[in-house]
């Protein structure tokens, strides 16, 4: 029982979960779960009593049970008591102190992370504001590396998903073109396929193998089917760079995508087996999104934002790539407004980067939902300005299969030139080498195709 | 004002324009500084405002029994498309008339076809008859329970309504989310041995089934070929893969 | 682990926390790196959600009536708290039955006085008897009409109150937004020759009549002494200029 | 007439207004005033629309009559051909993209500046998106200067606003302490007096005057009374360095400010007399703010922020050293929510800087208003990406005397810092110089009094 009172009134809440869900600034998927806190004094009052909880509490109550759930195994098991040992005397409260000062640099935040489990950052970030995010995330420097490195400080990375309604490999090459000409790509070349056939997966992972080994890319393709598929495909001896798949935060919206711990920790020796990287390891691609647990009724009470959390402290165990947080993706009922959007936004980054995983974010969002352009520009920007390793981008911003809109090249280039951040040095060596773009700043496309990529032109131009 | 030098126009197209006919993405569309130019802006702007406009629309469910015949017609616990929109969870549960209703129609069968709304009614007025009259023809062999229409419906409903009519597999038709470009996406999601609790792991999906997508003779081809194999099975969802080759080699 | 060192804290007090006495603002908060601590941010939520409660309190007319008398109760066009903050053009204009039932009390006065809700209804509720009972007794030789109470009103609600009454000016006790420090801070405005049409120019203003801002004894000395000036000149607003000398010098 | 058809439906507005008040993005003050677009496809109609219209156009047909309104008149008389010769050929949608062109660099938009009117970039703003609006501001530069300069590339500076609620002169000083030791107020020290008493004025300005002269602070002060009472002020002698006052677009909303461009011409004139600047002579210091037209029902039927944008045409014929919109200030009839008042404050921004004008913001909320501390870091960090020349700086956010809230002081360093921004040059020198925060970058307060201002604390403390 955690409890505080305000002006004469006073607040109890019942345990640590509801403690959390009461806490967490209103949106829509916490009230369809009916853990919304009921007034603005009611979450102030929560956010008070949060602050003063000692941070060793998460390691001793879990908001989902041990027994029955193996992301909590995960989490417990798997804390560095070592790590943890500095802050161990902090409360919630006193942990984000900390790490506004300026003493939590990008070095004591990398040790600090292995201490962290995400139910304790996701604490932190719900008494965090708009800025305390921005700042905290910005001093954290997550960087990976397949064939080219990813979430270097003053870099942003784009994943190209050149999407198709049908697979069409010429159609997908088409886009893929036009992301190259504008730049993208560093992330990953990330092809989502609209059919779930095997046959279908393995021509499109040897299509983004030949682009690449064509034109010498420093860059890593993926085909983001289920990571069944991929297993398939890789017993099948297609060229895997990352293996791909969504993840959630309970064991139970894991099994509802159809995996287990076990699954993926397979899935990541089969990859790594693979040896394709070339300047390092990281080989799995995760995506993400607050609200999937609640969908999949499979949110034991928590709220979505804690269990987003949870989902990071899955991937980080496979040491990724890529992890991307869907954020708008599902709809109104999880994220209403875009102002729910940009808020989870930087919520998942942040908790995302102290828990030492590789943030990117799909800033996104359907037209079901009451958000619109302007809502992305704010996100995409703030995202830039808190150090985000990589988004997205698409033709136009509209993706012609998922159905959703996401950022564009041209957003990207926006980003990196009002922010002053630039692509990952391989693929930025590349885009000078080939004549793409020139290294000076301005991220201005070269606007004729260079010679390397005219070749691929005149071939699809054929067809 | 004579010596005044108009400034010119900095808009530049891109000169890989000729590939827009590969696909319906939004490619080559030029550039002003690295900034989208005004006309691609505000047609961006106008499909939008559109697309929004889509979710909204109601399934017009005396039209659709004159292109597929007769339907069972219920409703699910989201009153109307607000509720819809917010309360997923209803969408998913039958009301109690509807519920009621469709007891009487238990008779037992090989499949359950749901004809649902979804996001987009668009897609399944549009789409659900020509892929019909495409996949009935392919079920020889399997019975099939009277088709049945379910409006504020999300996937899930189909467990229900299978496990009501007492069906060994559901079959849920269902508009897709409106996108910019595509407002009549269907979606095909096939669950073996449909009742409540099931969850997405255990059902196969065919997504982009409209013109400008998978072609509903495709979609039907493929869908048919997934009942065959969820019934040698004797299950559905992950642990049952699409192996067949209908997507052409058609890059060298 | 007898050998880690625990994390300092980082948080640094601002060594002039006694200036605090010197005035309500927020100052001397200190910080952690350049921000706010938690506690102090805290402390900020907490007082932001009971200022948004405080905007929607109601005027308690009967306890009014108890502090100052009997009061003509009157409404504007309004009808409740989110007509009111979304239509300002309606809290400036009484509703038929109030306009009409203030007819039966047009007997002309120098002044009318008008106590009304505005943004917060606390600080009528708190301030108005307070003030009333310092600036009544300062207004000898003037005549003053019936005490009026609006509710949903703004300022401007004066201008027709007093037209209505046929007043030669018009005072009007009104709440002031709430604050986060203060919630109870009451403005009066100030119109000669009340009419409907006059604009924020032609009054005089005094604000942050409240316990830990003006007094109410200082805020009905100025009043009066604005009055006189008005009558004196025949005229309020940019052109009648507050030349009282109550503001001592207190700083060396 | 204007009009166009959006898939078969057609879309006709019948006027040069009603076409700029449809294509505006949703805001409360508009739908009050009656003005607003029905639905989101006929303001995207609008939008299609003006994008369409000749820039010329602007210059026949006014939104408020030439004959009626003197606003009208010192635009369209004021309207600088030469400079607009090279433009003149555009429509408005070419007019954005040639703004989003390198073309149009600091030097070509500077030169541009007095061919534009408010109108035309009101209409550009109306089809910019919010990066758009980043963009395009942050490439323009207007630099004043009066003892210190504002506006320089790479900065960001503060108005300290120490106000009272009785102003108490000790309560004063008590906020400029606590705000210089922040390193606040490079861009003025000005108060809003709670009275409006002429003694209370001239007294305060001695204050600020000492104050500033005492520690050599490069710095200016202003006492935000009504115009004609720092004109009674400067005939009494009293040191005004700044003239202050709140200004509208339209003749008839300055009338109910009980202000003409005549008496704003004739208090700079007087203001400049004075002589008092040292670096530059910039002596106005202008407010404005979407919705004071509407609420003094002087709106012409305009939408409000085309109107606000007139006001910038007023304020750039004085010369100003800052004009600030104040833009969550009045309330939710005019800006509804957080979202509304972040996209007024880019346009507002934006058309200020095109039109040549020294734009701050005051990034503010009222209580009554759905918006909170998350939007305000919201557009705080916006406007820093985008290149304000100021925003406002109090203890704590919270103006004990207005009511509502605005940045504090902790907020404008979070700017500096997350977006490596600098105060003014002559008093980032003072910073250093007084030993208040070392020129290191981190924007690190000293912690403890400098020896400078240990004489002010301890005169404060004996009262
Ligand atoms: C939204 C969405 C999701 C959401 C679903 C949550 C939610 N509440 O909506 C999230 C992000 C969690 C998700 C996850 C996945 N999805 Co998905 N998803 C979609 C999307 C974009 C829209 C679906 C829609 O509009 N449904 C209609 C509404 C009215 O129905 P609903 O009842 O509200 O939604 C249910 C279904 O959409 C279902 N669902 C969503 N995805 C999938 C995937 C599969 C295989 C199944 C069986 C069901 C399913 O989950 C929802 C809740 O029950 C479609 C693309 C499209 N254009 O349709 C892809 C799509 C259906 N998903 C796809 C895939 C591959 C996946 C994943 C398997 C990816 C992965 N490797 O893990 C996972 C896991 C899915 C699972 N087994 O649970 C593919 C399916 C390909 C295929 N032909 O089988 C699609 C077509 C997109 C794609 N090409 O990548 N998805
Ligand atoms: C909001 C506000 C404004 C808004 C008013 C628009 C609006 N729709 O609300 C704007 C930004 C336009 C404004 C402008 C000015 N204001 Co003003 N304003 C306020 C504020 C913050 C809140 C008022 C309030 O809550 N009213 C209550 C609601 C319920 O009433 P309402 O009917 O909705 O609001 C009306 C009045 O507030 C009136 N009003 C607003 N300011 C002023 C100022 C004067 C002198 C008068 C007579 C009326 C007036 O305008 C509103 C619409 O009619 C007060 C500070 C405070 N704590 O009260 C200062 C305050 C009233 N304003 C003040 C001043 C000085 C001005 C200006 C004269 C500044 C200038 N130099 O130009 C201008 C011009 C005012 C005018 N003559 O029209 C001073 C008055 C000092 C005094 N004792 O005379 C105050 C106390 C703040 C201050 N100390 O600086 N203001």
């Amino acid at each position: 029982m955690y409890g505080t009172s305000i002006g004469g009134e006073s607040f109890r809440f019942a345990d640590l979960k509801t403690l959390m869900a009461r806490a967490t600034p209103l949106r829509s998927g916490d009230q369809l779960a009916g853990v919304a806190a009921e007034t603005d004094v009611e979450r102030a009052a929560a956010q008070v009593a949060l602050a003063d909880l000692p941070l060793r509490a998460f390691l001793t109550e879990t908001v989902v049970p041990y027994e029955s759930d193996e992301v909590t195994r995960l989490i417990i098991d798997g804390h560095d008591a070592v790590a943890f040992a500095p802050v161990s005397h902090f409360t919630v409260g006193d942990m984000r102190d900390w790490l506004l000062s300026d003493q939590a640099d990008g070095k004591a935040l990398a040790a600090l992370a292995p201490g962290l489990t995400p139910e304790m950052v996701a604490a932190v970030s719900k008494i965090c504001r708009v800025q305390d995010l921005i700042l905290i995330s910005k001093k954290c420097h997550v960087v990976t590396a397949f064939r080219g490195t990813v979430g270097l400080p003053g870099r942003l990375s784009t994943r190209l998903q050149p999407n198709h309604p049908t697979d069409d490999p010429r159609g997908i090459a088409a886009s893929i073109v036009d992301g190259l000409m504008y730049g993208s790509g560093d992330a990953v070349i990330g092809i989502n396929p609209a059919s779930d056939n095997l046959h279908a997966t393995v021509q499109l992972l040897h299509l983004l193998d030949d682009i690449i080994q064509e034109h010498a890319i420093p860059t890593q393709s993926c085909v983001l089917s289920h990571v069944t598929n991929t297993m398939a495909a890789i017993t099948e001896g297609a060229p895997v760079d990352l293996t791909f798949q969504s993840i959630a935060g309970t064991q139970a919206a894991n099994e509802s995508f159809g995996i287990s711990l076990a699954l993926l920790a397979e899935a990541h020796e089969a990859t790594l087996s693979l040896k394709r990287g070339s300047v390092g390891d990281n080989v799995m691609y995760f995506e993400t999104g607050q609200g999937s647990c609640l969908s999949a009724d499979a949110h034991h009470g928590v709220d979505q934002q804690t269990l987003e959390s949870r989902a990071y402290a899955v991937a980080r165990r496979y040491r990724p790539l890529l992890v991307n947080t869907v954020v708008g993706f599902i709809g109104p009922e999880y994220l209403y407004d875009g102002r729910q959007i940009i808020r989870a936004g930087l919520e998942d980054h942040f908790c995302g980067k102290l828990l030492g995983v590789p943030m990117g974010c799909d800033i996104c969002y359907t037209n079901h939902a009451e958000a619109d352009q302007n809502d992305m520009d704010m996100l995409l920007t703030l995202l830039g300005a808190a150090g985000i390793n990589f988004i997205m981008g698409i033709p136009g911003s509209d993706d012609v299969m998922l159905n959703y809109q996401t950022t564009s090249f041209h957003d990207a280039l926006y980003a990196r030139r009002v922010l002053g951040l630039r692509p990952a040095p391989e693929f930025e060596d590349w885009l000078d080498r080939v004549g793409l773009m020139a290294k000076d700043g301005g991220f201005t496309p070269a606007g004729a195709p260079p010679a390397l990529l005219a070749q691929r032109l005149s071939l699809l131009e054929a067809g | 004002m004579g010596d005044v030098t108009p400034l010119p126009d900095q808009r530049f197209e891109d000169p890989w324009a000729r590939l827009r006919r590969h696909t319906s993405a939004r490619i080559a569309l030029g550039r002003t500084g690295v900034s989208l130019g005004t006309a691609r802006n505000l047609e961006f702007q106008v499909a939008h405002a559109q697309a929004r406009t889509a979710v909204h629309s109601a399934l017009d469910l005396d039209a659709l029994e004159q292109a597929v015949g007769p339907l069972v017609r219920l409703t699910s616990r989201a009153p109307d498309r607000a509720a819809y929109l917010q309360r997923p969870d209803r969408g998913r549960r039958l009301d109690d008339t509807s519920a009621q209703m469709l007891e009487t129609q238990r008779k037992g069968a090989d499949l359950a076809i749901v004809l649902a709304d979804g996001l987009s009614s668009l897609a399944t007025q549009d789409q659900a008859p020509g892929f019909l009259s495409a996949f009935l023809p392919l079920l020889d062999g399997f019975s099939v329970a009277p088709l049945v229409a379910a409006t504020q419906a999300r996937v899930a409903i189909g467990d229900e309504i299978g496990a009501i009519l007492n069906a060994r597999m559901v079959v849920v038709l269902i508009g897709e989310r409106p996108g910019l470009s595509a407002a009549d996406s269907l979606g095909l999601y096939l669950t073996f041995g449909p009742k409540r609790g099931r969850t997405d792991a255990d059902r196969n999906c065919i997504s982009n089934i409209r013109p400008r997508g998978l072609s509903s003779a495709d979609a039907a081809h493929r869908a048919a070929w997934l009942v065959r194999e969820a019934f040698r099975l004797g299950l559905s969802g992950v642990g049952l893969k699409d192996r067949t080759v209908t997507v052409d080699a058609r890059l060298e």
